[in-house]
């Protein structure tokens, strides 16, 4: 059988890629879809420990279904504002969204 | 460790999820990186799978797949001019990924039961008087239904057939609806999600003009 | 419920509260109305003082009043105004005979300045900035008054700072109430800041002290029945840190509140600075209120200074020991630096700080009885000579633009074909655009260079001509306060003659001269100051009580203040002379007169004489009205306090000290009455006569206005520039701040430093930084030779590195607060582990 | 593993608990449905309708008796994903009523009037900022916590590019968009974080989900330190990411500039105050003091002793570096996040001082304090609004002669950079005097004295800009500014508020603030 931390690893794996695009990648877009690792790294998680801890009480999939939905509805509002951001300034570049500074 | 058909099928999933993960944050085109997110959401859907958890798995395809990188890759068509960069990484990639070097091994350090091995506290040192031992009897653990655990009745806690489907998409559902469960945040989270939905429309949409 | 409103105990709340809501009324409703509004002003006032004399009258008919063995004869209640879960803090008033005198001598002196100030900014032009912001003069002069009642009722520290904290704010705005002029900007920034810095070290003595003693109220602290709290706060064994006990550690930090709020050496550089508000302000600040304030809050806490100590003894306890010392410095050196002053308000400022200087001098003998009696006494002799100086300013400026204009000295109407413009101009109105009208005038007439000093303020002119805008505030500092400069018609140089011409502000100022140089017997002054000196001379000549210790710091204050007395009488003398005596010395002088501007048509159109006379001399009446008043009580207040066994006036006093016996019971015990001595009043009388005799040989005969002035003859120019530059304090200050806003500048802020904004605040952040950045500069010279600048500039590096991190890119934000999570987050894991 | 903490099944303890959000739920149907039927001209009864619909809610939370005494387990209603004591009372009282406030400041924002869309918005976002105050499991403190996070991604973008070119609105929809970018991107991360750190802890407590649970199971000492630790610092990316801590506080000055100024106040409000109100409950919760343990356990483990340390340096940083680079601006929105930056220092030494004073006293100053910043900082920014409709203008130096212009907008914003600056007789004083208490009371005083240090450096900036205000002239003297109606009630109302906290009502909400401190430490 597959050991808990496995999973765990493979999370922390994931959840670490995830934080690489999001500090390194250029474009919003890919930027949203790094966090979206990231969630889905702690979703991992949850099930995990939800399946080899505690699996009688039905919690960390309750945790993770709710998880699904604000990472929907994070990703509709960070999309509709990096699109909103390209009608202004014609670019997702995040670098180059720096005018309000110091 | 045995093998058997759930390490390989672990294996495979891990694999896609990691694999697909890694291609998101490094190909240089960013459609190619929305096809991978799909690959690595697939790939963690399997894993739910293996978890045992059918419904969440389904709820993955059908939200993420389905819903999220639809979104995304319909964000990219409206963004399309951007498509094609040359450079995707920005200059403090080399930071970022010792960063995100760091993060993994600490957590890694954390969850896995190898800094409990001799070998591991030779070469880093490490303290005896913490009580690793129960961490490593959780981060190993099997499934729990091996057991044979049994109530005061001499029954076994877990029937034999409940092994693979002791919770059913009904105890979720009932969970979600319930005054002593989840009906809070459920209630919540479709509030939640017409914020969402209201505020997408507003910065989003095109002038009418 | 069944108040007696009329009971001196309620009474007692309201004091304070008439002017506070004169404030708010003037503000928010009547600021259009200058009539309304200063008669609110002077009405509230007038409520205020009833009240206060009522509570005064009773207190002194009051047997054994305040005596500590019943606490009871003290009027007042108090409420809970913070239950802070474990403790509750209450607030209220007391009264008792400090209080009860200083409600005798606030309010007459706040009443009479008010009248004052209604003549004094009625007689500017209307289109003078003091005229334009008449109603917001009285109220904040009406919050003024209401900070001082409140901090002189309450019956806590911390009510006491509250009023305290007002009348800062209030005396940095009407310092700088013409703030069209810089020099008045940069001098209340000054003033603000400088008392400020002394009052966060009060706030955190406060603080200290309620941590301590758990409690702030005065009759809890300093009562007889308390005793065992002071005795406990007093042992250096059992409280306190660093072989000094809590009660000198708070002692010293309530020391240095008022040695800021007092104007004392070494934070007595805002004072002469201050006179750039209007006179009435000046005597509100220097005279009756503010810096009295903070005298009167060392004597309130005097019990807490001596506290392990007994200074009859010779045992001095550290805040004693930088009250004498320092009182000493400041009395002598003010008294000095008096002598070379040409302008007169600013003799009567050092003359205030070396008064002050008398008063802690005498605290930190233990004399506290005395220097509450020199703070009545000083406050109604001061009080008088500045509204007095105003007066003469006025009559001087009036008598510069009559000579302008050409006029002879005409009794009526003396200027009937002049329009209200041309009035104006012969005021030195101070409007931005005036100004800079003028001195372009002043270039092209070839009067004036670029560079130069403006003859209207201490502004200079700007490279190009014009006074130097706000953004170049920083490079005009250095010079921009230069001390030596004296406005035309403050300078006495330019006087002389003028009792003929204003002869009852003469006399009324020579009343008040009188009793500042303690001419002997008949005036109040010589009283108070004799007291402070028998003080300091009875315990040195009756060593045998002071069981071996010696009484070095008595000696000290002793000799310092016999010189400052006879320093005192010389530049008092040398003032008054040189401002009335003799024949006048320019034209405005010759032309000065305290009549109103009257449009000659409405002269023409009063019906009766009554009316006639209203109009030409309303302002004179309301300017030297109050005077006379004052000078009363500059010359009778101080038989209250004269000692019982004085030889003829025994018959008059009755054997009994009656100031002394009175507010002696005010704190913890009361102190020993001094044996009467002749020596003493014979030092006094000695000094006094050396220096105003002195002065009337070098004075007294008729001079002309180019001739050198006596004293600059005796000590030859360079020690007379530096009397005029005031020993150079300000000029190092002032470049102590500059510098060290620069330093600030480069290390913290991250881009051009808004200079428009910060304004003077900041200079006083960078003298504390700057003085940092040096004491760790010195550091680093020592211990480690040649690194040298190491640390400011790693301070340096910081401020660059921060500029970057908030580069406006969000992905380095992320990866900052990424880099930060794992060093905390490591930080913490290999500690557990 | 001690026997699981029980929770209330009591129904009407849960309607009640819930009672104003289920307002909200209903005043958010109406001001949509208004929106879209009312005809144009009289739109402006929706401002109306949002606004005092949220200040009459707030009033109801306020009448609303949690009852005294009970036990933890039986404030935990409705599953344990929320417990209904005083703590949650306070900030639901304060988050109702500034949400109110902040939609009536939108009716002076021509960008945002007529939009009904903006006030639905604020109003789930007060929902979520109130059930975050009060939420006591992780799925509920994660999914509330990111209602209020997306609701104010949304306002912050919310500006849109006008019909009609226009380079002055133009440049305002650009920077409302980068705002609402960098807000979310910034969110977004952190959130991922703390949703990280919530499922180590959900793991490591053995699967678990309320909080008051997972305290019993970490304290009983069968889990391994290192992840929890690790798990405490992501929950503390995340919850200081809201709150605007040193070095997670990157985003506040860029977003406070770019978003539309109601909505900025309602970030500095209304979502640090919650952000506190949750924090402060999960610290105690999760990681409690031992009287804090409702079961005898066999061995305890101490985990406070990290987290005070943790917070009492953060505090340190953040007002240091707030107050710091506040001297510096020149925009005066930039400036108050700055120095919202530093009032979240000092608020931070309340939370240090939590776990080591026994008496709740932490608790209650973090929780007067924030009932007054909230205030404070809404009057404030109800005054900006003003001075930017009329003068276009956010730069510092041109607010020189407001005092000519508006002496009641001057007297706002005077009040409220007293208050700030913690000058009595305002509430800012009274606020600042409990936290420096607090935190000498339970042995941090050196953490006092850099707070009373950094005090006395933010009073320099505070100053300038009355003196700016007061002193300075500009060639605009003479124009005066209007005062519309809604504002006037806005500045009315939390003027009258700011004072009264800081005079007459001290000792109720004091008591009411100690009360609710003692909450938290009640078994």
């Amino acid at each position: 059988m597959v050991p808990l931390w496995f999973y765990l690893v493979v999370s922390a794996a994931l959840f670490a890629i995830g934080a690489y695009g999001a500090l390194a990648r250029r474009n919003a877009i890919a930027i949203v879809m790094s966090v979206e690792l990231m969630l889905n790294a702690a979703n991992i998680n949850l099930v995990a420990f939800w399946r080899y801890l505690n699996p009688f009480e039905i919690n960390g999939q309750i945790f993770a279904a709710f998880v699904f939905i604000v990472a929907a509805a994070e990703a509709a509002v960070g999309l509709a504002l990096i699109i909103s951001i390209y009608r202004s300034r014609q670019t997702v570049i995040v670098e180059d969204v720096n005018m309000l500074k110091w | 460790m045995e093998i058997t058909w759930q390490t390989i099928a672990f294996a495979a999933f891990a694999v896609m999820t990691l694999g697909g993960g890694l291609m998101v944050v490094i190909s240089r085109n960013l459609w190619h990186s929305a096809l991978f997110l799909m690959l690595s959401l697939f790939g963690t859907s399997g894993l739910f799978v293996l978890l045992v958890a059918p419904f969440l798995a389904a709820v993955q395809v059908l939200v993420y797949i389905g819903a999220i990188a639809i979104l995304v890759l319909f964000a990219i068509m409206l963004t399309r001019r951007m498509m094609g960069l040359e450079e995707t990484q920005n200059t403090q990639w080399p930071a970022a990924a010792a960063v995100a070097l760091v993060l993994f091994l600490i957590l890694f350090v954390t969850v896995s039961p190898l800094v409990d091995e001799q070998w591991f506290k030779d070469i880093f040192g490490g303290d005896e008087k913490d009580s690793l031992g129960q961490r490593i009897s959780r981060l190993n653990a099997d499934l729990p239904v091996d057991t044979d655990e049994r109530d005061e009745n001499g029954e076994l806690k877990v029937k034999p057939n409940d092994q693979l489907n002791f919770v059913t998409v009904e105890a979720i559902g009932e969970a979600l609806v319930t005054r002593d469960g989840f009906v809070l945040p459920f209630e919540l989270a479709s509030i939640l999600l017409t914020a969402a939905l209201i505020g997408a429309i507003v910065v989003a949409r095109e002038d009418e003009a | 419920m069944d108040v007696n409103w009329l009971d001196a105990n309620y009474l007692a709340w309201l004091i304070p509260v008439p002017p506070l809501i004169s404030f708010m009324l003037i503000i928010l409703f009547t600021g259009r109305n200058k009539v309304l509004s200063h008669s609110i002003a002077v009405g509230s006032v007038v409520l205020s003082f009833l009240m206060a004399f009522g509570v005064f009258l009773k207190a002194t008919g009051t047997d054994d009043f305040g005596f500590h063995e019943t606490t009871l004869r003290i009027f007042g209640d108090d409420i809970t105004w913070m239950d802070v879960g474990l403790s509750e803090f209450k607030m209220g008033v007391a009264v008792d005979p400090l209080t009860a005198v200083m409600l005798f001598m606030v309010p007459i002196a706040m009443l009479m300045i008010f009248i004052y100030s209604v003549g004094y900014m009625g007689a500017y032009p209307d289109d003078d900035p003091h005229k334009i912001r008449y109603s917001r003069f009285f109220a904040y002069l009406s919050l003024f008054a209401g900070g001082m009642l409140t901090l002189v009722v309450a019956d806590n520290l911390l009510l006491l700072f509250m009023g305290w904290e007002i009348m800062g704010l209030c005396s940095y705005l009407l310092i700088g109430f013409l703030f069209e002029k810089k020099s008045a900007q940069q001098a209340a920034v000054k003033a603000f800041m400088t008392t400020r810095v002394a009052d966060v070290l009060m706030l955190v003595g406060i603080g200290y002290l309620y941590a301590e003693a758990g409690t702030l109220k005065f009759h809890e602290i300093f009562f007889a029945n308390n005793a065992e709290i002071i005795e406990r706060l007093g042992n250096a064994d059992q409280t306190g840190y660093i072989g000094l006990s809590a009660a000198s550690i708070i002692g010293l930090l309530l020391v240095i509140g008022t040695i800021g709020k007092s104007a004392q050496f070494p934070l007595h550089a805002w004072l002469p600075d201050a006179m750039e508000g209007p006179t009435p302000v000046s005597a509100m600040i220097h005279a009756a209120a503010m810096v009295s304030a903070g005298v009167y809050a060392v004597i309130r806490v005097f019990p807490l200074l001596e506290a392990g100590g007994n200074p009859h003894h010779a045992e001095y306890t550290a805040p004693l020991i930088l009250m004498g010392v320092i009182g000493s410095i400041t009395a002598l050196g003010a008294a000095i630096l008096g002598v070379g002053q040409n302008d007169i308000k600013r003799v009567l400022a050092y003359s205030t700080i070396s008064q002050l200087g008398f008063m802690v001098a005498a605290l930190g003998i233990g004399a506290y009885v005395a220097a509450a009696f020199h703070l009545i006494t000083h406050a109604f002799f001061k009080a008088l000579l500045f509204m007095s100086s105003g007066a003469v300013i006025h009559a001087m400026e009036h008598g510069e633009h009559a000579a302008e204009h050409g006029h002879g000295h005409d009794e009526h109407g003396h200027d009937e074909h002049h329009t209200h413009d041309e009035h104006a101009h012969g005021h030195g109105s101070y409007t931005w655009a005036d100004l800079n009208a003028k001195i372009e005038h002043g270039i092209e007439a070839g009067h004036l260079q670029p560079g130069e000093r403006t003859p209207y303020g201490t502004d200079y002119v700007g490279p190009n001509g014009e006074l130097p805008d706000d953004a170049e505030w920083k490079t005009s500092i250095p010079q921009g306060l230069k001390p030596d400069f004296v406005a035309k018609p403050n300078n006495i140089a330019l006087m002389g003659g003028l009792r003929h011409k204003i002869p009852v502000t003469a006399y009324a100022m020579l009343a008040g001269s009188a009793s500042l140089v303690g001419f002997p017997l008949i005036t109040a002054g010589f009283w108070s100051k004799d007291e402070i000196i028998a003080d300091a001379m009875t315990f040195i000549t009756n060593s045998g009580q002071f069981e071996g210790h010696s009484p070095w710091l008595h000696m000290l204050v002793f000799f310092s203040l016999v010189i400052a007395a006879t320093f005192t009488a010389f530049y008092t003398t040398r003032m008054w002379l040189l401002t009335f005596w003799g024949k006048p010395r320019s034209a405005m002088a010759e032309h000065a007169t305290l009549m109103n501007h009257v449009d000659p048509e409405e002269l023409a159109k009063a019906q009766t004489s009554t009316k006639k006379f209203w109009l030409q001399y309303s302002n004179s009446a309301l300017m030297q009205g109050p005077l006379v008043v004052l000078a009363f009580f500059a010359i009778f207040a101080g038989f209250v306090g004269i000692h019982g066994d004085f030889p003829v006036l025994e018959w008059f006093t009755g054997s009994h000290n009656f100031f002394h016996e009175f507010v002696g019971a005010s704190l913890l015990h009361e102190p020993a009455t001094v044996p009467f001595k002749i020596w003493p009043v014979l030092v006094s009388v000695l000094a006094f006569s050396i220096g105003a005799g002195f002065a009337y040989v070098k004075y007294g005969v008729p001079r002309d206005s180019y001739e050198k002035d006596p004293v600059q003859n005796m000590v030859g120019d360079p020690v007379w520039q530096a009397l005029k530059d005031r020993f150079g304090f300000d000029t190092l200050y002032l470049a102590t701040f500059y510098r060290g806003f620069e330093w600030f500048g480069r290390v913290f802020s991250y881009r051009k430093v808004d200079k428009e904004t910060i304004d003077g605040i900041l200079e006083t952040v960078a003298v504390v930084f700057n003085n940092i950045g040096e004491a760790i500069k010195r550091f680093n010279h020592v211990i480690i030779d040649g690194v040298g600048d190491g640390i400011p500039q790693l301070i340096g590096l910081s401020g660059r590195w921060f500029r970057n991190l908030q580069s406006g890119r969000v992905q380095q934000y992320l990866l900052f607060t990424a880099v930060m999570l794992l060093a905390i987050g490591l930080f913490f894991v290999l500690r557990v582990l | 593993m001690p026997e699981l903490m029980q929770f209330n099944t009591d129904d009407t303890r849960g309607f009640l608990a819930i009672l104003p959000e289920i307002l909200m739920t209903i005043l958010v149907l109406i001001v949509i449905y208004m929106d879209l039927f009312l005809p144009p001209s009289r739109r402006k009864s929706v401002g109306y309708m949002a606004g005092v619909g949220m200040l009459v809610i707030g009033g109801l939370a306020w009448l609303i008796v949690p009852a005294d005494g009970l036990k933890v387990s039986e404030q935990l209603v409705l599953g344990g994903m929320v417990r209904s004591d005083d703590l949650a009372k306070i900030f639901k009282v304060m988050v109702a009523l500034v949400g109110g406030l902040t939609c009536l400041m939108g009716m002076g924002d021509i960008r945002l009037r007529y939009k009904g869309e903006f006030y639905a918005l604020i109003i789930i976002a007060t929902m979520g900022a109130s059930l975050l105050s009060s939420a006591a499991d992780l799925v509920m403190v994660f999914i509330s916590l990111e209602t209020l996070s997306i609701s104010l991604y949304v306002l912050s973008g919310f500006v849109r590019r006008p019909e009609t070119p226009n380079p002055t609105e133009e440049a305002f929809a650009s920077r409302s968009a980068e705002s609402g970018m960098k807000y979310f991107l910034f969110g977004a991360f952190t959130s991922a974080f703390l949703l990280y750190g919530l499922s180590l802890l959900y793991g490591f407590s053995g699967g678990h989900t309320n909080i008051y649970r997972i305290g019993q199971a970490l304290a009983a000492g069968e889990q391994d330190t290192a992840p929890i630790i690790l798990a405490l610092m992501m929950v503390v990316v995340g919850f200081g990411f809201k709150i605007s801590v040193v070095p997670f506080h990157f985003w506040t000055p860029d977003v406070y500039e770019g978003a539309p100024t109601p909505v900025t106040s309602f970030i500095s409000v209304v979502s640090k105050a919650a952000s506190f109100a949750v924090l402060t409950r999960f610290l105690l919760a999760v990681f409690p003091p031992e009287q804090l343990i409702s079961v005898p356990l066999d061995q305890y483990k101490e985990f406070s002793e990290i987290w005070v340390q943790l917070f009492s340096i953060l505090a340190v940083i953040t007002m240091t570096l707030g107050n710091i680079v506040a001297l510096s601006q020149r925009n005066i929105k930039r400036l108050i996040a700055y120095s919202s930056i530093a009032q979240a220092g000092y608020t931070l030494m309340g939370v240090a001082a939590i776990a080591t004073t026994k008496s709740g006293d932490g608790a209650a100053a973090v929780a007067y304090y924030m009932f007054m910043y909230v205030f404070t900082n809404t009057l404030f920014f109800a005054c900006i609004i003003l001075f930017t409709n009329a003068t276009g203008s956010e730069t510092i130096a041109d607010m020189a002669g407001l005092s000519r212009r508006n002496p009641w907008l001057a007297m706002g914003i005077t009040i409220a950079l007293l208050s700030l600056a913690g000058i009595p007789p305002t509430a800012g004083f009274v606020g600042k005097f409990l936290l420096f208490r607090a935190a000498v009371d339970s042995g941090l005083t050196w953490l006092a004295v850099f707070g009373v240090l950094n005090a006395i450096i933010g009073l320099y900036y505070y100053l300038v800009v009355i003196k700016v205000i007061y002193v300075d002239r500009s060639p605009d003297d003479e124009k005066p500014i209007d005062l519309p109606a809604p504002y006037g009630f806005v500045m009315a109302t939390s003027t009258v508020a700011v004072v009264l906290l800081g005079t007459f009502l001290i000792g109720p909400i004091v008591n009411w603030a100690s009360e609710a401190g003692l909450d938290l430490f009640r078994l």
